[in-house]
């Protein structure tokens, strides 16, 4: 963040305009740099695993690994679509527990009513409720942690006042929409597969679009977004918007593959979410990250569990282990970010 | 019970002092297998004759959270407590507090640090309830193999009981001498955690042949993994379930059978022997009996546990009689 | 981004106010318009102030309308309650002020909790027991400080990823045992009431705590230090104040009250668990928040978080004792921290729209040219 | 003579108690380079705002092309064909040059997604233009203030708008970027653009515009065709009374050395420094924006570590990189960004003041709010600071009185040696002078003082010797009698062109 000084050595007359290999300068694929350590201990760790116990990669573990990825990667896309900006939403879990039970409710009250309208209906209100952090943040000029805090609390209470005792089973809906979470195409459970389409649109939509792009400058400065002309609260507010639609569609697909949804489903997700961002290289200050990689993240997160069980790890000592690699990744990618720095400085802004 | 009952226990039972207070604190508000002790309890409250029935608890199943709850009863003046403690020993202090105050202290469905409590309803006697399942995982799994157990929380009282006495029975008995615990592993009452515990289980032990889940949410999650998984039908799974909750896996052949015992009849049983402590017609010393509205004459056992009935074990044949 | 919290909260306090002006500083200009009031009405009007009135109202009216609530014994059974939340916000108030945040707090009681389990199982003796457990709290704490002012990483990161491993800790420590057989005599110090009054011994150490952290940031040069710290990392840097030195010593004092709290947790409940005091991380920070610190540091008072602390308590337990519900009292918290943000930036957002209204006015209207 | 293609009459803008634009009058017709010239805090960049549509004027008519507007926000005005290169850079440090140049208007390839390759090539074209091909995909973070400053009128002309507005562009550029940027700007004009230009070298407001508006104190003072004015006659328009009094320089005895730096050298900021400040003198250090002149003193001062040189003062060597050795040894230090750096600004006054005394004030550690306010309430009343109360936040004040409460929080450190950077910067003329009377006072009273300042006249007015930086190296020693604008604006910029 700090503009490290830099002497101007005056430009010899006459310089050429860069070389295109200037372009595939370190400087260059620095961005993509973030992503590299998350993916590398992925792959090293599934190797390790599979070399200890084959049956991690059998059709079922994959399968299984897979599946336990999908909801997180989805809440990792969502919440990276908003920390980016610099903002962040802790409220999350809630709203995921609120749309799985609505879910729930939805194919035990109005019966055979078709699952696409559920999965509308559960976008939806995730979409309301994401609105409403959204208004708040931007509207109100709030911190999103204090007001997304709160909504955590509010809209968690919500969903105990609404459910009660109240419990919805994986009989109480059709079994078309818990097969969602069973068939495979070419070994891809289908909710992986929304999963991933989740990631490749907002992937193209933040690296490839000019509103994508704004939310990386209002992260990166927000008062010289404002200064330039970027309309920051609207697209603060259709990030936290977008967010809460995830949150839905991941509420949903809860409700397809675990048994039971009611009053305390999902709750304590959200720091698991955020740290799943950082792990995946996404800066908790904004302007920097990408979607793809806080999906490894996601993947990565979840997939130590089924790991350090799969290899017989002592079941104490799993969080212990998670808790370290979510500290290895904020320092590797701290390294990284020094070592950048260090080029920038060393090297001229002119290309020559 | 019908209003009819209600009323006529009112009669019998009544007459002592009419304005007595019950509160109910279960280990946790909101979830299946509560609200069925619960709905038990209430019912066996009207029919005792109390004046005034309570259900407070926590949100959320941790050692601490019962206490402030007690703490408030106790202030309320609250007669009799009846507690699912999800410590045994972290109500204590409280629970002390509360008797203190006058209040009695029935504990049920899962018991206390013995001193703090006048009662205990159990189930069932404990070693009953291991030894049924060990059996019905045994059949399942013709005798030989791997099993594992899926507990709920890594405290819970009752189902580290059950599971101590069913290791003893694994390494005593020798109809049992194939058949190998390889771990034990806990979900937490948890649907989430304890569907990804039974993944890994899987994974860990390939040659597993039977999981024994000696708590309603572990079953119905494992049930559920199962079922979405290419170890349907391969792997055995029995335990202590709900049967509205098992009625699918035990239809689509998940589960062949498994066992609990009529949640209603805890909290039922529970009220009366409150309201026997409260009138001091019991003291709970071992071999005091009191009258348990329709389930007939209850005796206090040693240690203050009062045994409520057999379990029941349930097949696709007998599992659409009942409902809770 | 080593030592851009500061700055981010600055933009982002920019950001957030930047329909007004484009700096952060420049924003402050106007945000705080007004508040230039002399000290007398600065007291009375404070932010604090009005915690503490509504914590007074509150149980004003919590005395009139819930039975029993008027009692001794409501006072003793509250403290007993909120005991953990109040040391713990303690630090976290001077952590906040200066821009920073753990989330780790309720792991390291945790852990420090599973410690004195082990410990005394093992038989030493308790004295010792105790003295390990604070040691245990305080390197968390220096872990936590170390990551954060010596390496410069950003705090909210790196505390969600030790909230993890403590916790983990604690489990590798004591697994799923939990140790209840501690000294009565101690168990009961930790339950005991002052008298008649129903006010905790405990309370002794507590408020001895509450006036080291007041003095601390009240009074002290150090104090005065946090404060510029968390408005501006740069201008602290120009009156010599050694920002990073700061920022580790205060996360070591989280730590140790933490360990504080988890020793608390321990002896009064008479258990110690992995799971002890697990998610108490967001209560205490949002009880803190509700006291008027600002998130983006700079702002905020001891007297006022222990308001926030208190209130929330207060409205929990008067509604146990109205047998209502918890979920009510997560709604209510939920509400009141957002109102109490809210409802200043609403107002202030007002004035500025009606300013930006009557200059309009006085301009000649007509739409920019496409 | 043709319709103007903007024209603001009347303009104000007030920041509470602050007046930052009282009359902002300016009228911009097509093909002329119109400067627009006043000291510091005259409100330049205020009415500069205002015409982007990032300010709401208070009150004040706003005209573009003959048809009368109210801008929402920036956006309405880019639309209106406004674009504009602000005084301070904002870039944003994550993302790549080329974006920062085209963000919001990307070009487009396939499936109207954004074509890297196209904005590349784009920004590549905008560079050679300019003559310094920077490399498009280096991110922004760390690029030197110069880099920053063209990316900016990269950005401006890419726009090609109709009316191009410059805030001080070329405060931090060498003179072959500023002659590119001239070229530019000619043909620009010759293609019928209208362009402001702010800026506080003379000699290029004369080189450059064709007519010059002056402002002073945010009100608007006259309009001349560049032809027919001289510079004096602009300076004491800007001014608005005579040099002399604005810089009230008492005669002061010359002490022995209070500061005594050797060879002071930082990778890539600057090199072999060597200078000393006596007791009762006044060092000014002059130079661009960006000649490393703060960095030097932010290492002096210890703010800042140095790799190589020594700093010793009264005899004794200072240890690096502490700040709070130096002030307990008797330094002060006045930055030069008064709210981020010189203040906390919602602290009150008083805090302000007695910040950098709460060691001292302190018994047994514990503060005595009574000396306390004592204190603040004697250094804010030897300076006197405008304010209602001492509890005011010190960001209510006005930007002169800010910096007065600047000024007493050291001054109340009784220091033996004063660092004040750009100690004038934006604030009011009157509050102006009164700073000048107190740094000579100082001075007098044998306190040793080294000045930063960008402003020639102050420089010229206040200093009993003259130090000029470029390019982070010192170029020349000028005493009293020798220091003129031209020899040092030559050493501060001419130098260049001679290593050249
Ligand atoms: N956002 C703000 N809040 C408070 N005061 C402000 C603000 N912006 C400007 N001012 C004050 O308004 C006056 C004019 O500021 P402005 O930046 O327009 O001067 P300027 O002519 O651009 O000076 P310079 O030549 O140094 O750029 C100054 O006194 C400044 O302190
Ligand atoms: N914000 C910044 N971003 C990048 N480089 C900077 C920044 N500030 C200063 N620099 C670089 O550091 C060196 C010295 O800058 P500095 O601001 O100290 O110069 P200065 O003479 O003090 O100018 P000013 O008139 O602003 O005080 C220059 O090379 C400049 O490019
Ligand atoms: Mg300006
Ligand atoms: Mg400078």
């Amino acid at each position: 963040m700090t503009n490290t000084p830099t002497t101007q050595s005056p430009a010899p007359q006459g310089q050429t305009v860069a070389r295109p290999e200037s372009r595939k300068s370190a400087l260059g694929s620095l961005i993509r740099l973030r992503e590299v350590p998350v993916t590398v201990a992925l792959i090293a760790l599934v190797l390790i695993t599979y070399a200890a116990n084959p049956l991690f990669l059998g059709a079922q573990g994959v399968k299984d690994l897979l599946l336990n990825a999908t909801i997180m990667i989805i809440l990792a896309v969502g919440q990276t679509l908003v920390i980016v900006t610099r903002n962040i939403d802790l409220s999350v879990g809630s709203i995921l527990g609120l749309v799985a039970f609505f879910t729930g409710t939805l194919f035990a009250t109005v019966p055979g009513i078709p699952i696409i309208v559920v999965f509308v209906a559960g976008m939806a209100l995730g979409a309301v409720l994401g609105a409403v952090n959204g208004l708040l943040v931007t509207v109100a000029k709030v911190p999103a942690l204090v007001i997304t805090l709160g909504t955590l609390y509010i809209y968690r209470g919500l969903n105990n006042a609404w459910a009660g005792g109240t419990q919805y089973f994986a009989d109480d809906r059709p079994d078309e929409f818990g097969a969602l979470s069973v068939d495979t195409v070419l070994g891809f459970p289908l909710i992986t597969l929304i999963a991933i389409l989740v990631v490749i649109a907002v992937a193209v939509y933040m690296v490839g679009t000019r509103p994508g792009r704004d939310l990386y400058a209002i992260g990166s400065d927000p008062a010289a977004a404002e200064l330039f002309g970027i309309p920051v609260a609207r697209r603060v507010f259709l990030a936290f918007l977008a967010n809460g639609v995830l949150a839905g569609l991941a509420g949903v697909l809860y409700a397809s593959r675990f048994n039971s949804v009611g009053a305390t489903t999902g709750t304590g997700m959200e720091l698991d979410v955020v740290a799943a961002a950082v792990v995946g290289g996404v800066a908790i200050f904004g302007g920097s990250g990408s979607v793809a990689g806080a999906a490894i993240g996601a993947v990565l997160l979840t997939t130590i569990t089924s790991a350090l069980t799969a290899l017989r790890v002592d079941k104490f000592w799993q969080q212990a282990i998670v808790g370290v690699l979510i500290l290895a990744a904020i320092v590797i990618d701290r390294l990284a970010g020094i070592r950048t720095a260090r080029k920038l400085r060393e090297s001229e802004a002119r290309d020559v | 019970a019908s209003g009819a009952d209600t009323s006529g226990g009112g009669e019998t039972s009544g007459d002592a002092g009419g304005d007595l207070s019950i509160t109910f604190i279960p280990k946790q508000l909101n979830n299946p297998y509560t609200d069925v002790v619960l709905g038990g309890g209430e019912e066996g409250a009207e029919e005792a004759g109390f004046a005034a029935t309570e259900i407070v608890g926590p949100l959320e199943a941790s050692a601490s959270s019962q206490v402030s709850f007690i703490n408030a009863e106790t202030q309320a003046g609250t007669n009799v407590i009846v507690i699912a403690a999800n410590d045994p020993d972290a109500v204590g202090p409280a629970l002390e507090e509360a008797r203190s105050a006058g209040a009695k202290i029935v504990a049920f469905d899962s018991d206390t640090n013995p001193k703090y409590r006048d009662v205990f309803i159990s189930q069932v006697v404990a070693k009953g309830v291991a030894l049924i399942q060990v059996k019905l995982i045994a059949e399942q799994i013709g005798g030989a193999g791997e099993i594992a157990i899926l507990s709920a929380t890594a405290n819970a009282t009752n189902q580290n009981e059950w599971i101590k006495f069913m290791e003893e029975e694994l390494a005593s008995n020798p109809e049992y001498k194939d058949i190998k615990l390889v771990t034990t592993v806990y979900g937490d009452d948890d649907d989430t955690k304890s569907f990804q515990e039974a993944q890994g289980l899987m994974q860990a032990y390939p040659n597993l042949k039977g999981i024994i889940s000696p708590t309603t949410v572990g079953i119905a999650a494992t049930a559920r993994y199962l079922s979405t998984s290419e170890y349907k039908g391969k792997v055995a799974l029995t335990g202590l379930g709900l049967p509205n909750e098992m009625r699918p896996f035990v239809k689509d052949g998940t589960v062949t059978e498994f066992a609990l015992w009529d949640p209603a009849q805890l909290g039922y049983v529970a009220a009366f022997a409150g309201k026997a402590l409260a009138d001091g017609t019991i003291t709970g010393a071992e071999g005091d009996t009191f009258e348990a509205g329709e389930l007939g004459e209850r005796e206090v056992g040693e240690g203050g546990v009062v045994i409520v009935g057999p379990p029941t074990q349930f097949t696709a044949d007998n599992i659409d009689e009942y409902d809770f | 981004m080593s030592d851009s919290t500061r700055t981010a909260a600055a933009n982002a306090n920019a950001n957030a106010n930047a329909a007004a002006a484009p700096a952060a500083d420049t924003t402050k200009t106007i945000s705080t318009l007004g508040k230039g009031r002399t000290g007398a009405a600065r007291i009375l009007l404070g932010r604090d102030a009005i915690m503490i009135y509504a914590v007074v109202v509150f149980v004003l009216y919590a005395c009139i309308a819930i039975p029993r609530f008027a009692s001794p014994v409501t006072v003793g059974f509250l403290l007993l309650d909120v005991i953990p939340v109040l040391l713990i916000a303690l630090p976290m108030t001077l952590v906040i002020i200066t821009g920073e945040i753990d989330l780790s707090v309720a792991s390291i009681a945790g852990l420090t909790s599973a410690l004195m389990g082990v410990l005394w199982e093992a038989g030493l003796d308790i004295g010792t027991v105790l003295v390990l457990s604070l040691v245990a709290g305080v390197l968390a704490g220096a872990f936590n400080g170390f990551l954060i002012a010596v390496v410069g990483l950003p705090s909210l990161a790196v505390t969600i990823g030790t909230l993890a491993l403590f916790r983990g800790l604690a489990l590798v420590v004591i697994g799923d045992n939990a140790v209840a057989n501690f000294p009565p005599e101690l168990t009961g110090l930790f339950t005991s009431k002052l008298g008649a009054t129903g006010i905790p011994t405990v309370m002794i150490g507590v408020v001895v705590v509450a006036l080291f952290f007041g003095v601390l940031l009240h009074m002290t040069p150090f104090g005065r230090g946090l404060y510029a710290l968390g408005f501006s990392k740069e201008a602290a840097t120009f009156v010599g104040i050694k920002v990073n030195r700061a920022k580790f010593w205060l996360f070591v004092g989280t730590g140790s009250v933490s360990a504080l709290a988890g020793i608390y947790w321990t002896l009064r409940y008479s258990s110690a668990r992995s799971d002890n005091a697990s998610g108490l991380e967001l209560t205490v920070i949002a009880a803190v928040l509700l006291g008027g610190v600002s998130i983006f540091g700079g702002k905020g008072s001891i007297p006022g978080v222990i308001a926030g602390v208190l209130l929330i308590g207060t409205i929990n337990y008067a509604l146990r004792l109205g047998r209502i519900s918890d979920v009510v009292l997560i709604i209510v918290t939920g509400t009141l921290l957002i109102a109490s943000v809210v409802a200043p930036s609403i107002f202030a957002a007002f004035t500025r729209w009606q300013h930006d209204r009557r200059v309009r006015r006085s301009l000649p209207q007509a739409a920019p040219r496409e | 003579m043709s319709q103007p293609l903007l024209s603001l009459t009347g303009a104000a803008k007030t920041f509470g108690p602050v007046v930052a634009l009282a009359d902002g009058t300016i009228e911009i017709l097509p093909g002329e380079i119109h400067a627009l010239v006043g000291e510091n805090g005259a409100g330049k960049s205020t009415l500069v705002k205002i015409l982007a549509g990032l300010y709401h004027p208070d009150a004040g008519a706003f005209t573009v092309s003959a048809a009368s507007v109210a801008f929402r926000n920036v956006a309405d005005s880019k639309a209106a064909g406004i674009s504009v290169i602000y005084q301070e850079p904002t870039l944003f440090p994550d993302l790549t040059v080329a974006e920062n140049i085209f963000i919001g208007r990307q070009p487009k390839g396939a499936l109207g997604l954004i074509s890297k390759n196209r904005m590349r090539q784009a920004a590549r074209d905008l560079f050679a233009r300019l003559g310094v091909p920077i490399d498009p995909d280096r991110i922004a973070e760390g690029l030197s203030i110069a880099d920053q400053q063209i990316i900016e009128i990269a950005k401006a002309i890419s726009l090609d708008a109709k009316v191009l507005i410059m805030d001080e562009p070329t405060a931090a550029l060498s003179g072959v970027e500023v002659e590119r940027l001239f070229q530019v700007a000619r043909s620009l004009r010759e293609a019928g653009a209208g362009i402001l230009f702010i800026s506080h070298r003379f000699d290029e407001v004369f080189a450059l515009s064709d007519r010059i508006t002056v402002m002073r104190d945010g009100r608007y003072v006259a309009t001349h065709t560049t032809a027919d004015v001289t510079t004096d006659a602009i300076v004491r328009e800007m001014v608005g009374r005579d040099i002399g009094a604005l810089f009230p320089k008492s005669h002061s005895e010359i002490g022995d050395v209070v500061l005594h730096v050797e060879d002071l050298g930082r990778a890539g900021v600057f090199t072999n420094i060597s200078f000393e400040v006596r007791a009762g003198e006044v060092v000014a250090l002059a130079g661009l924006v960006g000649a490393g002149r703060t960095e030097v003193a932010r290492a002096v001062f210890g703010i800042d570590p140095y790799d190589s040189g020594s700093v010793s003062f009264l005899g004794t060597r200072l240890k690096r990189h502490d700040p709070q050795a130096a002030i307990d040894a008797g330094m002060g230090f006045v930055p030069e960004d008064r709210r981020k750096q010189g203040l906390v600004m919602d602290l009150s006054v008083a805090r302000n003041a007695t910040l950098t005394l709460r060691n001292s004030l302190a018994r047994f550690g514990i503060i005595s709010a009574g000396a306390e306010r004592r204190a603040a309430e004697e250094w804010t009343a030897r300076l006197q600071v405008k304010t209602g109360s001492q509890e005011y936040a010190v960001s209510t004040l006005s930007g002169g009185n800010q910096q007065k409460v600047v000024l007493a929080k050291w001054l109340a450190t009784e220091p033996k040696f004063l660092i004040v950077d750009e100690p004038t910067r934006g604030i009011d003329i009157g509050t102006k002078s009164e700073v000048h009377r107190l740094l000579s006072d100082l001075a007098a009273r044998g306190i040793a003082i080294l000045m930063i300042s960008s402003e020639l006249p102050e420089v010229l007015g206040m200093a009993d010797r003259v130090l000029v930086m470029h390019e982070g190296r010192i170029t020349a020693q000028l005493d009293r009698a020798d220091a003129t604008p031209e020899t040092v604006m030559h050493a501060a910029t001419a130098s260049l062109e001679g290593a050249k």
